[in-house]
């Protein structure tokens, strides 16, 4: 009975939660957040057991089904999306309880924290659940505006600087998007991915549409070279923040790519595109690796490592074009991949924080000595570098293992060779980190603005990255559940 | 005694607050275009509206005479026309015939309503401009000041006088510019 | 009516260029208010009172006294600060 | 299950070890040996089962097709054995060797882990397990490298990663590659490709692929190159590395592609066998020149170890049984052989602080106990019998004139003379009397002194016992016979 | 310098064009006509029996939209506000007052701003208005009366006003979430009570976007005094 | 009648688009303002024309708006960016 | 059938006047020389036009409560704009921008 | 030529120009009015090819207009927000330019 309202309290949960962490005030939104937190995960295991028991399935808004309303999609792809997010959205709001302490009376915005993070992760959940191109719009521009509040919360001006730079990407890209829809609106006169997916025609205007839809939620995914403002936003927010925006909002409009280059599109409609995408993913694992290790702050090496990290999303694009086996390995791969991802970025970017707390500064060659001072962060650092380089046993490595058979499955051992590339490069650069944490040095270490208790938190975050290897045949499960998979006739 | 006192205060507070309601429930029929889906809704607009401008503005509104009001009308009509057809023809007329001063003008009239009504009249009339308004006078920017300026203003002054039901002599010719 | 149309179109884009002149930034924000009130006309010529009131409300009243706000903030707190290139450039003219 | 104990006890005491914390030494220790000793006690339970043909195999499933697989084969549990006893040997000379160093809970938990992953590396079923065992043991080895902290450190580390990462990328291309077209591959005695026999361009770049993965560890030339630099850890991490786990792994697992991927006959008929023994070959001579030109003891014995780790490679190489026999042999014989140098070297430079061998004059005297186990697996090295490095080494010429290899055999014999080259030397200059004076004490730490003794002991048992059923060389012939069709010498 | 100059306006230039060309590719591209959605929609409105297609679209057939849409105003206002620099200069901020010329003009005209607004929302259902519109003109009357010096100090650090920024999409949600209690999905509105609901979501809806666009200019307005002196 | 409301339409767009011309001139900010000012005036005349051409009486609400709030903007303009390009 | 071609006459005629007050007041916002003598054009006859045009639309809407309706749209700009040119003037004192007085130029 | 396509080409011409203003522009307001004006050029092209619905322009592109234009109002004020707030902290009104060493209140 409530299983089948389970998409439409995804959303209304969290906004709920928004909306009273506003009006508790700053001492209780805390409060509010962590019952909200709670709630979304018990929803989003159940909408995971719901579809790996009883399949995808569509719920109709106000009743009224597609082409009239808004159907909101469930199926394996978005619960593993959801789920992914609760889970790093609890740790997230668990680590903020203590970073995000608002006795601080001059940190007005602190307080406002809560209910800018609740409203993205609603506008999250809702990008992963719509089936309706308008509405990833709104869900869109939902996710920027909080995104960009949410870097700029500590109001120093480099992080206002990124801030703005964040927003003007992010009005482009929403305009753009918005032209796209209109110009497919006009050509198809339908919303629905569903119908969009039966109805599409070969057009000018429609694949003008589509074409333009796709920049520009590249452009919100960063890929390069439209990675530009990534780095400054993702590396001067607070980290809490950091991490919700490297490990989901990226994945949140790159959701909405592979369900309209995959499950939309039909094969060769935008021609040469899942190449093009395919070429600038590689593009981006090599210059967003190289430009990590030449970082010399701890959270632009992060940060330019999620450049490197998008860059993997989009190989799955042209692999999914080599044949059936490849297409299910690499739908399959490119999802352990988001998920391993997300909760190792999580993990890394938290334990980064609590590193720049500790130290009081944020200088890589500085932080000597931290293995033997703060150990639990080190090896954090080091169990979400495992899985970012793809060393087995880590999610990481099923990934890439999944990614580099259906090159090879499908006879394109060049896509192969960028995947182990770009595992090397990762290794470069997260070793560079690695080597100074446990390099001699007596680091001195400030008053650590975060309790210890939180340093658990990035620890199980990328813990759980390293142990997702074992939960890859749920994500297989979950694939074969996904509509893209369904519709495309294949499993893995 | 002093209940005799509240009880006219009384009196005269329920009378703004009616007065203020029912010239408020006009606009809004007004407003609707008397649409009679919209009587019912309307009266709680309307009810926070009057409580709306009771809070901005307790004291009395204007004591308005209601034949001064026809009174001032007519003369307002003719002048604004008058001031719109003075200023296109100055504007048209390739040689723009222009003479500009500011002037002060000594306010008579008294209380806030009259004068603030004064100025914005002065705005609308044939060549004038009210640029200031303090306590004692109104500053006054004039396209021509060949023109006489001061005893049309006066002139001016005694009709919102009479407007709001009191009376001044008309001025001497006297304190220009 | 076509003249009209033509007209009011042309003139949203004279506007707009307008708008983007960059050596006079309050110019900018009076041409974007003006814009607003252009597009809501536009909108009722499109057959959309809908969005027409919506633009209005918000093109008159809301985006304008934003803007406004914005620009007289930036020129306040000019002084204290060493003037950017930016500025320089805004002064000459 | 019982086939995944040697690989998650000492995973689990590396785990402990880590939660307990640098200030809990003694429950560390207990922990650590009592770990050892427990997994000695099983993988020698494991080869009495094995040896009467009983062979456990435990799977888990992974990935779509894929599982994550051990099983207790003879010839994986002569690695699991050589690693697992030495660990504890190792352990009690660590424990005196790291007495009053920093950082001995990380020291502690990582070399459990290295030597879980070198038994993974041992046991797995199949090219996927033994490489995710491969990389696992690469990272874990790396925290033991830059263990010191100095820049030397984390400069040695960064060429260890450099070399280890970059070999374990081509071997995951290989092994991809080779599951994408032949599916789930078992270690099969004999070769385990019949299915797919007929691709062999694909099946050739997969064997070099792999080779280039493996090669890396066991420091094929060109590949040894992170090798002498990783001489800076602590002397007991040397001793793990370049006898035991890390080295071995790479050998280790040349000799399971070549035996029981590809199998003897298909190495052959696709002619990749021959250029890896060439390639061996010449790692063996030229390395063995390099290390006679070594002051640097360590450095002198980790030229030494690459020469005889391409012994082993060649001998698998050759495909021939009593070669491969005889690399399976060398395999133990050379881990107890090179581990009681570099304890002694450890020893050395721990109590004397001499490092080079000119700084050696009078060490003879002042730890005689210590030099004499270094001179006997010095000797067992050089091929002296009844050591032995004799009798791992006959086999191997044996195997190579019975294959028709003459080049190899002289390859065998030159570098064998090589050894005598690089090893009288700093025994003569030990020997020599110099500044250090006879000890009124004991001659070292004693938990540092009995380990040497152990497994010097050991070198000579071996050696003496080779013809016996049991004994490394028995159990190799044991272990291969199947891979050429139930040979049997 | 200016040669620097050049080349930065070189790639704009460049994007823009082809914008313009691929975007006037598509659009030459397209029939002269096309209905898209706009016959089904009008039927349904027809059942649903609200006149205004528009209004029908906006709360009823993408209701879900409009949702998400006043979440985007509340979450603006939320983020405006996080980005003040000191909160204790709401208090000072509007000093002054107006002159007797500008607050004649407030008393006179927020009354009718008020009923205006309120007339927006209720021709909604029928014509061109709505919540949005109501709002927008409610708030316009809120800024007007900011600027004219009517402001309470501190604004939006005081409880009430929070309730009242939220409470247009608390009970948005509230009415979405209601049908699900008797078996219908969110935002199915039970037809008996379909229009009092609207109306009641409206009416508070409005409340809260005015009291957003005020909290938007005031949040963001300088916390200095302005040019203003009346 | 159409044609003399549209010719209105027309004229009064025109009379907008003389009046950009002193937005391009300034030379004060307060100079542009009364432009934006002017607009607020015409704005309301093209909107009630619009309206009965387009026979859209909810358009005469739009009308009311924007002489309701074209002061909002003026009032704006003096209290908060007066000045700000003199 | 007369009187409506009344009512279109006065009408014509309303309208003509306005487009004609409303270009008046545009030119004059361009020639005046000044902030104060453009805002004379600005208040007076644009108001004036706006005035014509809602008497000629109130006269074709043949509804006395939409007529009214205008009236009101109509009073309400007048105060708004008097009161807005008010402001300006006077912000204009105060900053003292010295009036023009024909010498200047 | 129909209505409609003067209106949407008008909409092509702004979305263009608002990329343009966008990119080029270094001034942060002057990106903020780009951002306006390229979301006036889409909104245009939506409603103006609603418009070639029979019987009347499409609804739904109206609503969805309805719902951009509150969207970019949102963003408008958070952007100027934002972009007054930097100013405040580094004297700077774009974002080419480092800001002056130490200046972090």
């Amino acid at each position: 009975m409530l299983l089948d309202h389970l998409p439409a309290l995804l959303v209304a949960v969290p906004l709920t939660g928004a909306a009273l962490s506003f009006v508790a005030g700053h001492r209780r939104a805390p409060h509010v957040a962590l019952v909200t937190a709670a709630a979304i995960v018990a929803l989003a295991v159940a909408l995971v057991a719901r579809v790996l028991d009883a399949g995808p399935f569509r719920y109709a808004v106000g009743g009224w089904t597609a082409p009239l309303g808004i159907d909101l999609v469930a199926d394996g792809a978005s619960a593993l999306f959801i789920v992914l997010t609760a889970i790093v959205g609890m740790g997230v709001t668990l680590y903020a309880t203590a970073y995000f302490r608002t006795d601080d009376e001059t940190a007005y915005g602190h307080g406002l924290f809560w209910t800018l993070w609740l409203f993205m992760w609603t506008s999250l959940n809702a990008l992963f659940l719509t089936g309706d191109v308008f509405n990833v719009y709104v869900c869109l521009e939902l996710v920027g505006i909080s995104a960009v509040t949410l870097v700029t919360l500590s109001g120093g001006a480099e992080a206002l600087r990124a801030g703005a730079r964040y927003l003007y990407a992010s009005m482009l890209g929403a305009m753009t998007y918005l032209l796209g829809v209109a110009l497919l609106y006009a050509s198809v006169g339908q919303l629905d991915m569903t119908i969009l997916a039966d109805t599409l025609t070969p057009d000018v205007t429609a694949a003008t549409g589509l074409a333009l839809m796709i920049a520009a939620l590249v452009l919100k995914t960063a890929l390069v070279p439209a990675h530009f403002w990534l780095p400054a936003a993702h590396g001067s927010a607070p980290s809490p923040v950091s991490a919700a925006l490297s490990s989901l909002v990226v994945k949140g409009s790159y959701f909405v790519i592979l369900r309209l280059m995959l499950y939309v599109i039909p094969v060769g409609y935008l021609g040469g595109t899942d190449v093009a995408l395919g070429v600038l993913g590689s593009v981006a694992i090599v210059w967003g690796s190289v430009q990590a290790l030449f970082q010399t702050r701890i959270k632009q090496l992060v940060a330019y490592s999620t450049v490197a990290q998008v860059g993997y999303l989009f190989l799955v694009f042209p692999l999914a074009r080599l044949g059936a086996d490849a297409f299910a390995l690499a739908v399959t791969g490119v999802l352990v991949h988001a998920v391993s991802h997300g909760l190792a970025k999580a993990g890394l970017f938290l334990a980064s924080g609590s590193l720049m707390s500790r130290f009081g500064h944020d200088r890589i060659d500085d932080m000597r000595g931290a293995a033997r001072s703060a150990p639990v962060l080190t090896l954090t650092v080091a169990l979400a570098g495992i899985t970012m380089m793809g060393l087995p046993p880590s999610g990481g490595f099923g990934a890439k293992w999944l990614l580099v058979s259906s090159a090879l499955a499908g006879g394109a051992w060049w896509w192969a060779a960028v995947l182990v590339a770009g595992g090397l490069l990762a290794a470069a650069y997260m070793f560079r980190l690695l080597a100074v944490l446990l390099a001699d040095g007596d680091a001195v270490l400030g008053t650590p603005a975060s309790a210890p208790r939180t340093e658990w938190v990035p620890l199980a975050l990328a813990a759980a990255a390293v142990v997702l290897v074992a939960a890859v045949p749920l994500i297989t499960d979950l694939a074969s559940a996904s509509n893209i998979l369904i519709r495309a006739g294949v499993t893995p | 005694m002093s209940g005799n006192i509240t009880t006219t205060v009384t009196a005269a507070r329920l009378r703004r607050i009616v007065n203020r309601t029912a010239l408020l429930a006009l606009v809004w029929l007004v407003v609707t275009e008397a649409d009679t889906h919209s009587l019912v809704p309307g009266v709680p607009i309307v009810i926070a509206g009057a409580a709306l401008s009771l809070v901005l503005s307790p004291d009395s509104l204007m004591a308005v005479h209601p034949m001064g009001a026809l009174r001032f009308v007519r003369f307002f009509a003719v002048q604004s026309v008058l001031g719109g057809v003075d200023v296109a023809l100055r504007a048209i007329r390739p040689s723009m015939p222009l003479q500009p001063a500011i002037i002060r003008y000594p306010l008579r009239v008294t209380g806030r309503w009259p004068r603030v009504f004064l100025t914005n009249t002065i705005s609308m009339l044939p060549g004038t401009l009210s640029s200031r308004l303090d306590d004692e006078a109104i500053e006054v920017h004039v396209l021509d000041c060949s023109r006489p300026v001061m005893r049309e203003l006066a002139d001016v002054e005694c009709r919102v006088a009479d407007l709001f039901g009191s009376n001044l002599p008309p001025l001497e010719e006297e304190g220009a510019a | 009516m076509h003249v009209f149309d033509i007209l009011l179109v042309g003139m949203l884009i004279w506007i707009a260029v307008g708008s983007l002149n960059q050596n006079r930034l309050f110019k900018s924000v009076v041409m974007l208010i003006i814009f607003g009130l252009f597009m809501a006309i536009a909108w009722i010529r499109l057959g959309s009172p809908d969005v027409a009131l919506a633009e209005a409300a918000i093109g008159a009243g809301v985006t304008g006294a934003l803007m406004l706000d914005a620009v007289g903030h930036l020129r306040e707190r000019a002084t204290p600060y060493p003037l950017g290139p930016e500025a320089a450039e805004d002064a000459d003219e | 299950m019982i086939a995944w104990v040697p690989v998650a006890v000492p995973a689990l005491v590396g785990l402990i070890t880590l939660m307990l914390g640098e200030t809990r030494g003694r429950a560390r220790n207990a922990v650590n040996l009592l770990g050892a000793i427990g997994s000695s006690a099983v993988v020698v339970s494991l080869v009495r089962s094995a040896y009467a043909g009983d062979t456990f195999t435990s799977r888990i499933p992974m990935l779509p097709g894929l599982t994550f697989g051990v099983s207790t084969d003879l010839l994986g549990l002569l690695f699991s054995a050589v690693a697992t006893v030495l660990w504890g040997v190792t352990l009690v000379y660590a424990i005196g060797y790291m007495d009053h160093a920093r950082d001995r809970a990380r020291f502690f938990g990582f070399f459990a882990w290295c030597i879980s992953a070198a038994n993974g590396v041992a046991l797995a079923e199949d090219p996927i397990s033994l490489f995710i065992f491969y990389e696992v043991l690469s990272l874990t080895t790396y925290p033991l490298v830059v263990h010191n902290g100095t820049p030397e450190a984390l400069a040695a580390g960064r060429k260890y990663l450099f070399y280890a990462l970059g070999g374990g990328a081509a071997l995951l291309v290989g092994v991809a590659w080779l599951a994408s077209i032949a599916g789930p591959t078992p270690f099969t005695p004999g070769g385990a490709l019949g299915a797919v026999a007929g691709r062999n361009n694909e099946l050739r770049a997969i064997f070099a692929l792999m080779v280039a993965g493996f090669g890396v560890k066991a420091a094929l030339m060109p590949l040894h190159g992170w090798l002498p630099g990783a001489m800076v850890a602590p002397a007991p991490v040397s001793s793990l590395l370049h006898a035991v786990a890390v080295v071995k792994a790479g050998v280790f697992g040349i000799i399971r592609l070549v035996n029981e991927l590809y199998g003897p006959e298909l190495a052959t008929s696709l002619g990749v066998a021959t250029p890896l023994a060439l390639l061996a070959a010449a790692t063996i001579l030229i390395s063995s020149v390099i290390a006679l030109r070594q002051d640097d003891l360590k450095r002198r014995l980790a030229y030494s170890t690459i020469a005889q780790l391409s012994y082993i490679t060649l001998g698998t190489a050759l495909c021939s049984p009593l070669a491969a026999a005889g690399a399976v042999a060398h395999l133990a014989h050379h881990a107890v052989m090179k581990i009681t140098m570099f304890f002694t070297a450890g020893s050395v430079y721990e109590t004397l602080h001499v490092k080079k061998v000119s700084q050696m004059p009078g060490v003879a005297r002042r730890m005689p106990l210590t030099m004499i186990s270094f001179a006997v697996a010095a000797f067992a090295l050089a091929g002296i019998p009844p050591l032995a490095g004799f009798a791992s080494k006959w086999l191997l010429a044996a195997g190579a004139a019975e294959d028709g290899s003459v080049w190899a055999v002289l390859v065998y014999v030159t570098s064998g003379a090589l050894a005598i080259g690089y090893m009288v030397p700093v025994l003569t200059s030990a020997l020599r009397p110099g500044k250090h004076a006879p000890a009124a004490g004991p001659e070292s730490d004693p938990r540092m002194l009995w380990p040497i003794v152990a497994v010097a002991v050991l070198t000579v048992v071996f050696g003496l016992t080779a013809g016996l059923p049991g004994s490394p060389t028995h159990w190799a012939i044991t272990a291969i016979a199947p891979s050429f069709g139930g040979w049997t010498p | 310098m200016s040669e620097h100059r050049h080349r930065t306006r070189l790639l704009p230039l460049t994007a823009a064009m082809l914008m313009l060309g691929v975007i006037g590719r598509a659009i030459l591209a397209l029939p002269t006509t096309g209905d898209g959605l706009a016959v089904p929609m009008r039927a349904g409105a027809e059942a649903s029996g609200i006149p205004n297609v528009i209004t029908a679209v906006l709360l009823d057939f993408r209701g879900y939209d409009t949702l998400l849409e006043i979440a985007v105003l509340m979450l603006a206002t939320v983020a405006v506000l996080s980005l003040r620099e000191d909160p204790a200069a709401l208090s000072r901020r509007i000093a002054g007052g107006a002159g007797p010329v500008l607050g004649t003009l407030t008393r006179a005209l927020a009354p009718i701003m008020l009923l205006v607004a309120g007339h927006l929302v209720l021709v909604g259902s029928s014509g061109p208005g709505g919540a949005f519109q109501g709002g927008a003109v409610l708030g316009a009357a809120g800024i007007l009366l900011m600027l004219s010096g009517y402001a309470r100090p501190a604004w939006a650090s005081r409880r009430a006003v929070r309730w009242v920024l939220a409470v247009g999409l608390i009970v948005f949600i509230g009415v979405a979430l209601y049908p699900l209690l008797s078996g219908g999905t969110l935002l199915q509105y039970p037809p008996e009570n379909r229009k009092d609901l609207i109306l009641l979501v409206e009416a508070l809806l409005t409340l809260s976007i005015g009291a957003s666009l005020v909290s938007l200019f005031l949040a963001s307005a300088s916390s200095t005094e302005g040019g203003g002196r009346r | 009648m159409t044609l003399a409301l549209q010719a209105l339409a027309v004229t009064i767009l025109l009379s907008v688009a003389i009046g950009i011309y002193r937005i391009e001139r300034g030379p004060t900010g307060t100079d542009r303002m009364l432009s934006a000012m002017l607009f607020g005036t015409s704005g309301v005349a093209l909107t009630l024309v619009l309206a009965e051409l387009t026979r859209l009486g909810g358009l005469r609400d739009m009308g009311l708006t924007f002489a309701l709030l074209g002061a909002l903007t003026s009032v704006a303009f003096v209290k908060r960016a007066w000045g700000a390009d003199d | 059938m007369s009187w409506q071609w009344v009512v279109d006459g006065v009408s014509y005629v309303l309208f003509a006047a306005s487009g004609f007050f409303f270009l008046a007041g545009s030119v004059g916002l361009v020639r005046f020389p000044d902030v104060y003598t453009r805002l004379h054009a600005l208040t007076k006859s644009d108001n004036l036009g706006l005035g014509l045009a809602v008497a000629g639309l109130s006269l074709q809407s043949g509804s006395w409560i939409v007529a009214l309706k205008l009236l009101l749209t109509w009073m309400i700009v007048i105060v708004a704009g008097a009161t807005a040119c008010y402001l300006v003037a006077n912000s204009a004192r105060d900053s003292e921008i010295e009036p023009w007085t024909g010498e200047g130029r | 030529m129909t209505s409609y396509l003067i209106y949407v080409a008008g909409g092509a011409l702004l979305y263009a120009l608002g990329t343009y203003g966008l990119l080029a522009r270094r001034h942060l307001i002057h990106k903020v009015i780009s951002a306006n004006l390229m979301g006036s050029g889409v909104f245009l092209i939506l409603i103006g090819l609603g418009n070639r619905a029979e019987g009347g322009p499409d609804p739904v592109p109206q609503a969805m207009v309805l719902t951009g234009i509150v969207v970019t109002v949102a963003l408008t004020a958070l952007g100027l927000a934002i972009i007054k707030r930097y100013y405040s902290a580094t004297g700077l009104t774009n974002l080419d330019d480092e800001p002056p060493a130490g200046e972090r209140p």
